[in-house]
C-alpha cells in the first residue's frame, strides 16, 4: 500500500541526486540540469503533500498544485535566462567549465 | 603703615624685587642689584623694627587652599621670638651678602638672573621662618630648594655646576619625600597641619608611640636633606660650585640652617615623642659632625673645607636639638654660626677673587702679608668657629657639648673629637693659605679686594666675635642658665689646643704639598661613590629593564600581538574564497547540512 | 496497480537522474533528463494530478529540454574531457549528499502522516483542470500577474544577453 | 538655546572656513581666541551662589531612549572649558608653518577642540560620548599626514587602540543606561547623578569595570598606556598638545561625572586593584620615563605617569582627593601642552631631540631655556604652580582614607606616589640639564635662534594660567568644590 | 490610496520605459533615465499617502499581500535605492556602452535603466508578501532580473563570471527555498504565514523535525539573500564582477528584502517557545561567524568593490545580531534603523566610487590615492561614508550599531558583543584604509584635472551626506518611519 512516505523518500532522493549533479559535475549545463532536478523533486513532494492533504469533500489541495504550476513556470524562465548567460559566457571565453571561472577570488 | 602689615612686606618685598628683575630688568645688571639690595634692606629694617618693638603683632591668616569642612591650608605667619630672631639673622646677613655680591659678581653676564634668584631665595627663606603650618613651610622649603638650584647652577656652562645643582635639588627632594609623608601622618592623626594645632592634639598620637616615632623621624628626613646631615650630606660640598656669596648665604648661614629651625619649631612635638626619636636624631647629629670633620681635614679646596665644617657644625645643632631641654640651645649656635661661617666664606670669596678664581689652598700661601685685612677677618672667624674663649662660637658650642655630656657620654666624646678636628682643619687652612711663601703666580700678585667686599667682612667680624657674649645673647635667647662641669671646659680647650698644635706641626713650615694623605677621608668616606653606583646601576638598571619590558612585552608582545593575530586571521579567512564555483556549492551544501543538524538534533 | 506503477516510475526516474549526473556527454545527460522528467510526469498521474503531469510534459520535456539540447548543439559541447578528478571535492560532495539523504530519511520517518495511506478522492468531482484553473484565476490572481512580469523581464533579459549586436 | 552651543559652533565654523578659505592660521587663532574670551565671560557670569548646572538648554530628540541634545555647565565643566580653550588657542598659535594643505591641519585641530568642548558641556550621555569621538578621525589624519617618525604605523595604532577603548566604554555606558530604573527614562547625566547619589542606580561591578577600563584606556591607565608615548612623540606639536592636554582629560572628566556618583561602592570594592594599577603608572612608568633617550618620548611617558596621580585622587573618593584630581586635570593639561610646544620648538631649532646630541642650549637660547625651566618645574609640582596644590590635595585625600596609628593600602600607595614626585623631578631635571646646561651638544651652535614669538607667547599664556591659579587656587576651587558636595564622605 | 497601486505604478512605469526605449531613436536611449528617475521619485513621494485600510480584506489578494508599516518602510527603501541606483547608472553609462556589442551610442542602455524598475517592483512585492507563494514568486522576479543585470556587461569576463556564479548559487538556494516551503506546507498544510502561525501551536511534537527541516531550508535560502556566513560565498565575487550600480543595488535592496522576509518568517515561528529556543541560537551562531568572517576577511582586501562586499557581509552580521536579539523590545526597530542607515552610507560609498572609478579607470583602493587634492568634496563624502560604515559617532551608522548592541546587551549576548567589539575595531582598520589613501597618499599625477560629476549625482551626494549626519544626531524621523 502506498504511503506519503514513499513519495517523500523518492522525491528526497531525487533532490539529493540533483544536488549531486551540482556538486560533482563541472559542466555548467549539467550543473544546471541538476538544479532542475532539485526543483522537480520539490514539485513531486509538493504534489504528494497536496494529494495527502485532500479535503473532507475529497479534493486534493489545488493551492499546492497551483504553486507547482508557478514553480514550473519560474524554472522555465530561469532556464531561459541561465542558458542565455551561459551562451554569452561561452562566446566570451569559449568554455562552459566551472574551473575556468577563477578570475574572481580571495 | 600699620605694623600688622610689616610681616607681609618683609615677606613679599624680595619676591616683588625678584619679579621686577625677571620681567622688567632682564638685561640691567646694576639696576637689578640696586632693586634686590633695596628690597633686602627694607626687609632687614622692618625686621629689626619688628624685633625691637617686641610682642607679636596680630597677623591675619589668608585662606589659600581650601576644601570646605575637610581640609584647608591658610597662610598664617608666626612671629614668636624664635621667628623674630631668625628674621634678624636672615635679613641682616642677606643684606650684607647682597651688597658683597655686587662686588663679587662684577662683570658677570648673568647678574640679573643671579639677583632675581637671590631675592627669590630670600623670599622663600623668610617664608620658612614665618610660616605657621607645615604645608606652608613645605612650600617655601621647596622654593628654597629651587632658588638654591638656580644659584648653584649659575655657571650652568660648567658641567660640574650643572650636575651639582641637579644633585642638590634631588637630594633635597629625597629628604622632602620623608618630610611630606611625616606631615601627612601628623595630619591624619591630629587633623591639623598647623604647628599649634598639632601640639594641642598631640594626645591623639601619643597613643600610638610607633606611629608617632615614624612620623617624627620622617619629618626629620626633611632636616637630613636641607641641613645636609648624614647620609644626605653629599650635595652640600658639591654645591660649592656656585658663586661664593651664594655658598656663604645659602650653604653656610641660612638655608642649611632651615632644617634645624624646623626642628626647633616642632621641638614640643619632639619632646613629647618617644626616647627613640631623640636618640636617632642625636646619633645622626653626632656622627655627622665627626665624620664631616674627618672629611674636612683632607680637602684642598678652600670652599670645600668650609663646606664640610658647615656640615659638622650643623651636626652640633642637631645634637643640641636632641640633648638640650630647650630649642634655643640649638638656635643659639645657629645664630652665632651664621655670622662667623658667613664671614669665613666671604673671606674665602675675597681670596678667590683676588686670586682670579683660584680655590686650591695649595696654590695660595703668604696671603697674610698681601691681604692682611681679609686675613684678620678670617682669623676672627676661625677662632669663633673653633670655639676660642671670648669668641661667639665658644659660648654656643660649649653649651651644646655640655648638654651632650649630661645626655650621653659617647656623644660627648664624639663632639669633643669633632671640636679637635675643627681646630685642626681650620688652622691647616689658615697656615697653608696665609702663612709661608706663595705657591703660585696668582698668589704672588694677590691684592686686597675692593671695599664693597671688604666692608661686609668688617661688619660681620663684629657679631662673629660678640654675638655669643651672654650680655648680648640674652637679648635674643632665654638660654637656661646652666652650670657646666669643668671637664667640658678642659676637654674642649685641650681639643682646641691639640688641633692647633697638630696643624702647626704639620703645616706651619709651609710644605708645598700635603704631608699627610688619607685617601679614605680625601674621598669623603666613599659615600659619594656609593650614591653614584646607586644611581647609575640600580636606578638606571631598573629603568632600562622597565623600558625594555614596556617596549617589547606590553607593547610589542601583547598589543601588537593582538593586532597581528587579527590581521592574520583575516588573511586566512579570505583564502576560503577560492573563486571556484563548485567549492562554493560544496560549502553551501555543507552549511545547509550544518544548519539542519543544528536545528533538528540539538 | 498504482503501487507497481509507482515503483517502476520512481526507479526509472531516479535511475535516469543518476545517469544525468554520471554520464560524461552532455547530450546523453540531457536525454536522460527528458526520461526522468517523463517518469516524473507519470508519478504525478499516480497522484491524480493530471494537469500538473501534462504541464510537466509540455514545459519540461518540451520547452526546457529543447532549449537545453539546442544550446548544447549551439555550443557543440564535447564530452567532458577527463580532467584529473578532484578526489577531495568529489568525496566532500558525496559526503554532503549522503548526509542530506540520511537526514531526509530520518525526517520522513519522524513525520507521523508519512505512514498514512492517501485519503480517497471524491470520484464525481470535476477534473482537476477545473480545480487548478479556478483556483489559479480566482485566488492566485496576484501571483499570476507577477509571474507575467517575471516572464516579461526574463524575455527582455534573454534578448539583451544573447543578441549578437544591440541596436 | 544655551550660550554653550556657540562654544561648540565657533570652532566648527572656523574649521569650515579653514578648509575653504585662505589664511587658515589667522582665522583659527581668531576663532580660538574668541572661544577663550567667551569662556572667560561665561565663567564670570556663572553664579557660584546658585551653583549646579547653568546655561542649560536643549531639546528632546528621541523619546524612546530619552535621548536629548542638552547642554549645561557646572563648576567642573567650567574648569574643563577653560583648560580646553586655553590649550586650543596655544595649539593653533604655535602651529608651525604647514607645508601640506594647512587648512586641513587647522580644521583638524579645531575639530578636536570642538569635540572636547562638546563632551564637557553635554548633559546627555549619548552626546557626552559622541562628541569625544569626533576627535578620532582628525587624530588619525593629524598623525598620519603631518606626523614624524613612523607616523603611519603609529596613526593606525592610536586610532584602533582608542576606537576599541571607546567601544568598551560604550558598552559600559549602555550598561548604565539599561540599569536606569523604570520611570526615569532618560540619558540626562544630571538625573543619572541624582539617581546614583540616591542609590537607585546600581549597574553593578561588571559595568563599573567596563567604564573604568574604557575610560582608562583613553587616559592611558597602566597597562593600557602603550599607545600614548609613541603617539605624542610622533604627532605634530599642536596635535600632541591638544591630545595630551585636553582629549586625554576626557576620561578623567568622565570618571568624575559618572563613576563617582554611580559607582561609589564598586570603586571601594576594586580600590586595591586600582591602587595597584596607578602605582604601575607612577612608579613603573616613572622608571620607564627615566630610561628615555629622547625628549618627546620622555614627555609622552611623563604624561602617562602623571595620570597615576589623577587616579589616586579618584580612588580616594572624598572631596579632597576629587578636588585634587580636578585641579590635576587642569594643571597637567596646561603643563604638558606647554612642554610639547617647547619640545616642538626645540626640534625645529636643532632638528633633533636626542639628549646625547643636545646640551648647553640655555647659552644660545636663554628665553627658551627659561620657559622650559618654568614648564619643567611646574610639571613636578613646584609650589607656585597649580600643579602643587593639585598634588597636595590628592595626597591628603588619599591619606585621609588611611588609619591613624597604622598604615593601610591607601597610605602605602600614597607613600609610593610621593616617591613618584622624586622620580619626576629626576627625569625632568635630567632632561633640563642635558638639553640646556653643561657643555654644548653636537647640534647646538651659535647660529641657533631663540624661541619664536608665536611659541613664546602661547607658552607664556599657558604658564600664566598655571601661575595665577597656583597663587590663588580658590579661583578654580570655588568652582570645583560644590560639585562634590553631594558625595557621601 | 490603495497600496497595491504602488507596484502597479512601478510596473506600468517599467512598461512605458520599455516602449519608449524601443521607439527612442538611436543615441537617445540614454535619455530614458530621466523619466525613470522622475517617475520613481513621484511614486516614492506617493508612498507617504498610501492608506493600508484601503486594502479589501475579503479580496483574494488579501491572503498574499499586507501593507503594514514594515511593508511600507521597505517599499520606500526599495524605491529610494532604485532611484539612487539609476542615478549611479547614468554616471556608469560609459562603462556599459564600452562593454556591449554595439557601435551605436547608448545601445542597450535603455534596458539597463528599465530592468531595475521591474526589480524594484519585485522588491516591493517581497516587502508585502505574507504568503510563501508570493514570497517565492516575487523573490524569483528579483533574483532573475538580478541574473540579467549582474552579467549585463557582455564583453567583460568578470561580469559574466559573476553572472554565472550568481546564477548557479542563486538557483541552488531557490531549490532549497522551494523544498523548504514544500515541507512547511506538508506539515502545516498552509502557505500563508498567518495561517501557519495559527496552525503550528497545535502541531504534534512528532512533526517538529519535519517542520524544522523545512524552516531550516527556508532560512538557509534567506541567509543566502542576506549574505550570512556560510552562505555568503557568492557575495565577494559577484559584487566585484557586477556593474557597480548593480552591486550597490544588490548590497542594499536585495539584502533589505531578504531581511524583511526573514523577519516575517521568524515572527511567524518564534511565537512557539520550542521553535524559538531552536531558531534564535541558530541566528546568534550565524551572527557571530558572519561578523567575524566579514570584518576579518575584509582586512587584507585591496579592491574597494570587494572590500565593500566583505563589509556588506559584516553588516549582515550586525543585523543578524539584532535578529538574534528579537526578544528584546527594541530589537525590531533597531534592525530596521540599521538597514536604513546601511542604505544611506552604502549608497553614498558606491555613488562616489562609481564616479571616481569612471574617471580614474579602476576601483582599487590605490586608485583613490590623493583624491583629497583632486576632488576634495568627493573625498569628504567618501570619508563620511567610511566613517559612518565604521560606526563613528554622530553619523547614522553609529546609532545603528548602538541600537543593535543595546538590544543584544538586553538579551545577554555578551560573547557576541565581545566579538562585535573586536570586529568593529577591525572595521575601523579597513574603512580607514580608504581614508588613508584619499588623504595621506599622494596622487599618481598631482596635477590631474578635477573629476566631473553630474548634477543629479551632485545633489544626491549632498543629500546623502546631510542625511547621514542629520539622522546621526536626530534619529527621530527615521524611527517614526519605522513605527
Amino acid at each position: 500500500m502506498l504511503t506519503l512516505g514513499n513519495y517523500l523518500i523518492v522525491s528526497g532522493l531525487l533532490f539529493a541526486i540533483g544536488l549531486g549533479g551540482v556538486l560533482l559535475r563541472r559542466n555548467i549545463l549539467v550543473i544546471f540540469m541538476g538544479l532542475e532536478l532539485m526543483l522537480n523533486a520539490a514539485n513531486l513532494s509538493l504534489v504528494a503533500f497536496a494529494r495527502h492533504g485532500a479535503t473532507a469533500i475529497g479534493l486534493p489541495d489545488y493551492n499546492a498544485q497551483v504553486f507547482v504550476f508557478f514553480i514550473i513556470t519560474v524554472a522555465a524562465a530561469e532556464v531561459a535566462v541561465g542558458l542565455a548567460i551561459i551562451v554569452a559566457l561561452y562566446r566570451q571565453r569559449q568554455t562552459a567549465h566551472v574551473e575556468d571561472l577563477n578570475q574572481l577570488k580571495f | 603703615m600699620a605694623p600688622s602689615l610689616h610681616p607681609w612686606i618683609i615677606l613679599f618685598a624680595p619676591l616683588v624685587a625678584s619679579a621686577v628683575i625677571l620681567f622688567l630688568l632682564p638685561r640691567r645688571g646694576v639696576a637689578a642689584g640696586i632693586v634686590a639690595i633695596g628690597a633686602a634692606a627694607i626687609a632687614c629694617g622692618l625686621s629689626w623694627r619688628l624685633f625691637l618693638a617686641g610682642g607679636s603683632p596680630p597677623v591675619a591668616a589668608l585662606s589659600w587652599l581650601e576644601v570646605p569642612g575637610q581640609f584647608s591650608v591658610p597662610i598664617t605667619l608666626i612671629l614668636d621670638p624664635l621667628a623674630r630672631v631668625m628674621l634678624l639673622v636672615v635679613t641682616t646677613i642677606s643684606t650684607i651678602v647682597f651688597i658683597y655680591s655686587a662686588g663679587y659678581m662684577r662683570g658677570d653676564e648673568g647678574i640679573p638672573r643671579y639677583y632675581a634668584a637671590l631675592s627669590l631665595f630670600l623670599f622663600s627663606m623668610l617664608g620658612i621662618v614665618l610660616s605657621g603650618n607645615f604645608i606652608m613651610m613645605y612650600v617655601f622649603w621647596e622654593l628654597v630648594g629651587v632658588s638654591s638650584y638656580i644659584l648653584i647652577g649659575h655657571y650652568f656652562r660648567k658641567d660640574a655646576a650643572a650636575d651639582a645643582a641637579k644633585q642638590a635639588f634631588l637630594v633635597n627632594r629625597v629628604g622632602d619625600f620623608g618630610f611630606m609623608l611625616g606631615i601627612l601622618m601628623f595630619w591624619l592623626a591630629t587633623g591639623s597641619i598647623a604647628f599649634s594645632g598639632i601640639e594641642q592634639n598631640l594626645a591623639s598620637i601619643t597613643l600610638h608611640p610607633g606611629y608617632l616615632t615614624a612620623a617624627a623621624l620622617l619629618v626629620f628626613c626633611g632636616t637630613l636633606g636641607k641641613s645636609a646631615q648624614m647620609p644626605l650630606h653629599v650635595w652640600l660640598p658639591n654645591s660649592m660650585e656656585g658663586p661664593t656669596p651664594v655658598s656663604s648665604l645659602l650653604h653656610a648661614a641660612t638655608m642649611v640652617a632651615a632644617g634645624v629651625y624646623m626642628l626647633a619649631r616642632i621641638f614640643p612635638v619632639l619632646a613629647a615623642s618617644p626616647e627613640a626619636v631623640r636618640e636617632v636624631i642625636m646619633w645622626i647629629g653626632a656622627i655627622t659632625c665627626f665624620a664631616a670633620g674627618l672629611m674636612a681635614t683632607q680637602q684642598d679646596d678652600i670652599k670645600r673645607i668650609l663646606a664640610y665644617s658647615t656640615i659638622s657644625q650643623l651636626g652640633y645643632m642637631v645634637v643640641a636639638i636632641a640633648v638640650a631641654p630647650a630649642s634655643d640651645v640649638a638656635v643659639f649656635h645657629l645664630f652665632t654660626h651664621a655670622f662667623f661661617k658667613c664671614l669665613l666664606f666671604l673671606c674665602a670669596g675675597a681670596v678667590i677673587i683676588s686670586l682670579h678664581h683660584e680655590q686650591d689652598i695649595w696654590k695660595m700661601g703668604g696671603l697674610l702679608s698681601r691681604m692682611p685685612l681679609t686675613a684678620l677677618c678670617l682669623v676672627a672667624g676661625t677662632l669663633a668657629l673653633v670655639g676660642m674663649p671670648g669668641f661667639s662660637g665658644y659660648y654656643s658650642k660649649d653649651l651644646i657639648v655640655a648638654y651632650a655630656h649630661e645626655g650621653n657620654t659617647a656623644v660627648f666624646w664624639i663632639t669633643v673629637g669633632a671640636a679637635l678636628l675643627t681646630s685642626f682643619y681650620m688652622f691647616r687652612l689658615f697656615f697653608v693659605a696665609f702663612m709661608g711663601r706663595p705657591r703660585s703666580e696668582a698668589a704672588e700678585h694677590a691684592r686686597q679686594a675692593p671695599t664693597i667686599m671688604t666692608l661686609p667682612l668688617l661688619i660681620l667680624a663684629i657679631p662673629s666675635i660678640a654675638a655669643g657674649y651672654p650680655a648680648v645673647a640674652h637679648h635674643f635667647f632665654n638660654i637656661p642658665h646652666h652650670e657646666m662641669s669643668h671637664i667640658v671646659h678642659y676637654a674642649l680647650l685641650s681639643a682646641l689646643g691639640a688641633g692647633f698644635l697638630l696643624a702647626a706641626a704639620l703645616y706651619l713650615r709651609g710644605p708645598t704639598k700635603d704631608p699627610v694623605r688619607i685617601p679614605l677621608f680625601a674621598n669623603r668616606l666613599y659615600i659619594d661613590n656609593f650614591y653614584a653606583w646607586l644611581v647609575t646601576c640600580v636606578q638606571g638598571g631598573l629603568a632600562i629593564i622597565g623600558s625594555w619590558f614596556d617596549r617589547w612585552i606590553i607593547d610589542g608582545l601583547i598589543v601588537t600581538g593582538v593586532a597581528r593575530t587579527v590581521w592574520a586571521t583575516g588573511y586566512i579567512l579570505r583564502l576560503l574564497q577560492l573563486g571556484n564555483l563548485q567549492a562554493y556549492a560544496f560549502f553551501f551544501g555543507a552549511g545547509v547540512l550544518a544548519v539542519l543538524y543544528f536545528l533538528i538534533f540539538r | 496497480m498504482f503501487t507497481i506503477l509507482f515503483w517502476v516510475l520512481s526507479l526509472l526516474m531516479l535511475g535516469s537522474a543518476v545517469a544525468v549526473v554520471l554520464l560524461r556527454n552532455p547530450v546523453n545527460s540531457a536525454m536522460c533528463l527528458v526520461l526522468s522528467f517523463l517518469a516524473l510526469a507519470g508519478l504525478y498521474i499516480t497522484l491524480d494530478a493530471f494537469f500538473i503531469g501534462i504541464i510537466q510534459v509540455l514545459v519540461y520535456a518540451g520547452a526546457v529540454m529543447v532549449l537545453f539540447l539546442f544550446i548544447i548543439m549551439l555550443l557543440d559541447l564535447k564530452a567532458e574531457v577527463r580532467r584529473r578528478l578532484n578526489l577531495a571535492a568529489s568525496a566532500g560532495g558525496i559526503a554532503v549528499i549522503g548526509g542530506f539523504a540520511l537526514l531526509l530519511v530520518q525526517v520522513v520517518k519522524s513525520l507521523p502522516s508519512s505512514a498514512h495511506p492517501f485519503p480517497a478522492l471524491n470520484p464525481d468531482a470535476p477534473g482537476d483542470v477545473v480545480g487548478v484553473g479556478t483556483t489559479l484565476f480566482s485566488h492566485f490572481n496576484l501571483p499570476l500577474q507577477i509571474i507575467g512580469v517575471l516572464l516579461l523581464v526574463s524575455t527582455v533579459g534573454v534578448v539583451v544577453l544573447s543578441r549578437r549586436t544591440l541596436r | 538655546m544655551s550660550p554653550l552651543l556657540s562654544l561648540i559652533l565657533i570652532p566648527l565654523v572656523t574649521a569650515a572656513f579653514c578648509m575653504a578659505g585662505s589664511a587658515p592660521r589667522r582665522i583659527s587663532i581668531f576663532g580660538a581666541a574668541a572661544n577663550l574670551l567667551l569662556t572667560l565671560h561665561l565663567m564670570g557670569s556663572y553664579s557660584l551662589e546658585v551653583g549646579g548646572f547653568q546655561f542649560v538648554g536643549g531639546r528632546l530628540l528621541m523619546a524612546s531612549h530619552g535621548l536629548a541634545f542638552s547642554l549645561g555647565a557646572d563648576g567642573l565643566s567650567m574648569v574643563m572649558l577653560l583648560l580646553t580653550t586655553l590649550v586650543t588657542l596655544a595649539a593653533v598659535w604655535v602651529a608651525p608653518d604647514i607645508k601640506r594643505h594647512a587648512g586641513m591641519f587647522y580644521a583638524c585641530l579645531l575639530f578636536i577642540s570642538a569635540g572636547a568642548i562638546g563632551a564637557f558641556v553635554s548633559l546627555d550621555l549619548f552626546f557626552f560620548y559622541a562628541f569625544h569621538e569626533l576627535a578620532l578621525i582628525p587624530t588619525f589624519l593629524l598623525i598620519g599626514i603631518w606626523g614624524s617618525g613612523e607616523r603611519q604605523r603609529i596613526a593606525w595604532k592610536v586610532t584602533l587602540y582608542l576606537a576599541t577603548g571607546s567601544f568598551v566604554l560604550l558598552l559600559g555606558l549602555i550598561g548604565i543606561w539599561l540599569a536606569v530604573p523604570a520611570g526615569f527614562h532618560t540619558l540626562d547625566i544630571r538625573v543619572l547623578q541624582q539617581l546614583g547619589y540616591a542609590g537607585l542606580l546600581t549597574p553593578g561591578p561588571i559595568v563599573y569595570l567596563l567604564v573604568l577600563f574604557g575610560f582608562g584606556s583613553l587616559i592611558a591607565l597602566f597597562p593600557f598606556h602603550s599607545w600614548a608615548p609613541e603617539a605624542y612623540a610622533s604627532a605634530p606639536a599642536p596635535a600632541a598638545m591638544l591630545h595630551s592636554g585636553v582629549l586625554k582629560k576626557f576620561g578623567l572628566y568622565g570618571l568624575l561625572r559618572l563613576a563617582v556618583p554611580i559607582f561609589p561602592a564598586e570603586i571601594q570594592q576594586f580600590a586595591n586593584l586600582l591602587l595597584l594599577l596607578l602605582l604601575g603608572n607612577i612608579i613603573y612608568i616613572g622608571f620607564v620615563t627615566i630610561a628615555q633617550k629622547r625628549l618627546d618620548l620622555m614627555l609622552g611617558y611623563s604624561s602617562v605617569m602623571h595620570m597615576g596621580y589623577a587616579f589616586l585622587g579618584f580612588v580616594a573618593l572624598n572631596q579632597i582627593g576629587l578636588a585634587g584630581m580636578s585641579l590635576m586635570i587642569f594643571a597637567h593639561g596646561l603643563t604638558i601642552a606647554a612642554l610639547f610646544a617647547l619640545c616642538g620648538e626645540i626640534e625645529r631649532r636643532v632638528g633633533t631631540l636626542e639628549f646625547s646630541q643636545l646640551g648647553g642650549m640655555a647659552g644660545v637660547a636663554p628665553k627658551l631655556g627659561l620657559l622650559f625651566g618654568f614648564a619643567a618645574f611646574a610639571s613636578f609640582g613646584l609650589p607656585g604652580f597649580i600643579n602643587f596644590p593639585a598634588e597636595v590635595l590628592i595626597f591628603f585625600g588619599a591619606f585621609a582614607r588611611g588609619v591613624s596609628g597604622g598604615f593601610n593600602a591607601y597610605q602605602i600607595t600614597t607613600a609610593f606616589a610621593l616617591w613618584g614626585v622624586v622620580i619626576s623631578a629626576i627625569y625632568m631635571l635630567r632632561a633640563y640639564r642635558r638639553i640646556f646646561w653643561g657643555t654644548r651638544g653636537a647640534v647646538v651652535t651659535e647660529a641657533i635662534a631663540d624661541v619664536s614669538p608665536a611659541v613664546r607667547w602661547s607658552v607664556i599664556l599657558l604658564l600664566a594660567g598655571l601661575l595665577i591659579t597656583g597663587f590663588r587656587p580658590s579661583l578654580l576651587l570655588d568652582y570645583i568644590n560644590p560639585v562634590f558636595d553631594l558625595l557621601v564622605p | 490610496m490603495n497600496p497595491l497601486y504602488l507596484e502597479v505604478a512601478v510596473v506600468v512605469l517599467g512598461l512605458l520605459l520599455l516602449v519608449a526605449e524601443s521607439f527612442a531613436g538611436p543615441g537617445r536611449k540614454s535619455g530614458i533615465a530621466h523619466p525613470a528617475i522622475t517617475g520613481l521619485i513621484l511614486i516614492f513621494i506617493a508612498t507617504f499617502w498610501v492608506n493600508p485600510a484601503a486594502l479589501d480584506a475579503s479580496a483574494p489578494y488579501a491572503r498574499f499581500y499586507s501593507a503594514d508599516s514594515l511593508a511600507i518602510f521597505f517599499k520606500q527603501i526599495a524605491l529610494l535605492t532604485t532611484i539612487v541606483v539609476l542615478i549611479m547608472a547614468q554616471e556608469f553609462a560609459p562603462v556599459v556602452e564600452a562593454n556591449l556589442p554595439s557601435s551605436r551610442r547608448g545601445a542597450g542602455l535603455g534596458e539597463f535603466y528599465a530592468l531595475p524598475v521591474f526589480t524594484c517592483a519585485g522588491l516591493m512585492w517581497m516587502a508585502s508578501a505574507i504568503d510563501f507563494v508570493l514570497i517565492f514568486v516575487s523573490l524569483e522576479l528579483v533574483t532573475i532580473s538580478f541574473y540579467i543585470l549582474v552579467s549585463y556587461l557582455r564583453h567583460d569576463c568578470l561580469s559574466l563570471e559573476a553572472g554565472v556564479k550568481f546564477l548557479v548559487l542563486g538557483a541552488l538556494s531557490t531549490g532549497f527555498l522551494v523544498y523548504g516551503i514544500t515541507w512547511i506546507y506538508g506539515v502545516t498544510g498552509q502557505t500563508n504565514l498567518n495561517a501557519i502561525a495559527t496552525v503550528i501551536p497545535a502541531l504534534k511534537v512528532a512533526a517538529a523535525p519535519a517542520l524544522l527541516f523545512g524552516l531550516g531550508l527556508v532560512l538557509v535560502s534567506l541567509g543566502f539573500k542576506v549574505a550570512a556566513v556560510p552562505f555568503q560565498f557568492w557575495i565577494p565575487d559577484v559584487y566585484q564582477g557586477a556593474p557597480t550600480p548593480i552591486t550597490a543595488f544588490l548590497s542594499v535592496a536585495s539584502k533589505a528584502a531578504g531581511f524583511v522576509v526573514l523577519l516575517r518568517v521568524l515572527q511567524t515561528f518564534v511565537v512557539v517557545p520550542y521553535l524559538q529556543e531552536k531558531i534564535l541560537p541558530l541566528m546568534a551562531l550565524l551572527a557571530g561567524v558572519t561578523m567575524v568572517f566579514g570584518n576579518l576577511a575584509a582586512i587584507p582586501q585591496s579592491n574597494l568593490k570587494r572590500l565593500l562586499a566583505y563589509s556588506s557581509v559584516a553588516h549582515a552580521g550586525y543585523l543578524l545580531l539584532g535578529v538574534a536579539s528579537l526578544g528584546a523590545p527594541f530589537a525590531g526597530p533597531a534592525i530596521l534603523f540599521y538597514l536604513g542607515a546601511y542604505l544611506l552610507m552604502t549608497l553614498l560609498a558606491f555613488l562616489v566610487m562609481t564616479i571616481v572609478a569612471k574617471t580614474v579607470g579602476g576601483d582599487d583602493i590605490a586608485d583613490f590615492n590623493g583624491l583629497n587634492q583632486r576632488a576634495p568634496q568627493l573625498a569628504f563624502a567618501m570619508l563620511l561614508a567610511m566613517a559612518s560604515l565604521a560606526g563613528v559617532p554622530l553619523t547614522v551608522g553609529f546609532l545603528g550599531k548602538l541600537f543593535i548592541f543595546e538590544a543584544a546587551y538586553q538579551q545577554g549576548h555578551f560573547v557576541l558583543i565581545a566579538i562585535g567589539i573586536v570586529t568593529v575595531a577591525a572595521g575601523f582598520y579597513y574603512y580607514l584604509k580608504v581614508v588613508r589613501a584619499m588623504y595621506w597618499q599622494q596622487a599618481a599625477d598631482p596635477d590631474a584635472p578635477g573629476i566631473p560629476v553630474g548634477i543629479a549625482a551632485r545633489i544626491t551626494i549632498a543629500i546623502l551626506c546631510a542625511l547621514i549626519i542629520w539622522l546621526g544626531i536626530y534619529p527621530a524621523p527615521l524611527l517614526s518611519l519605522i513605527r
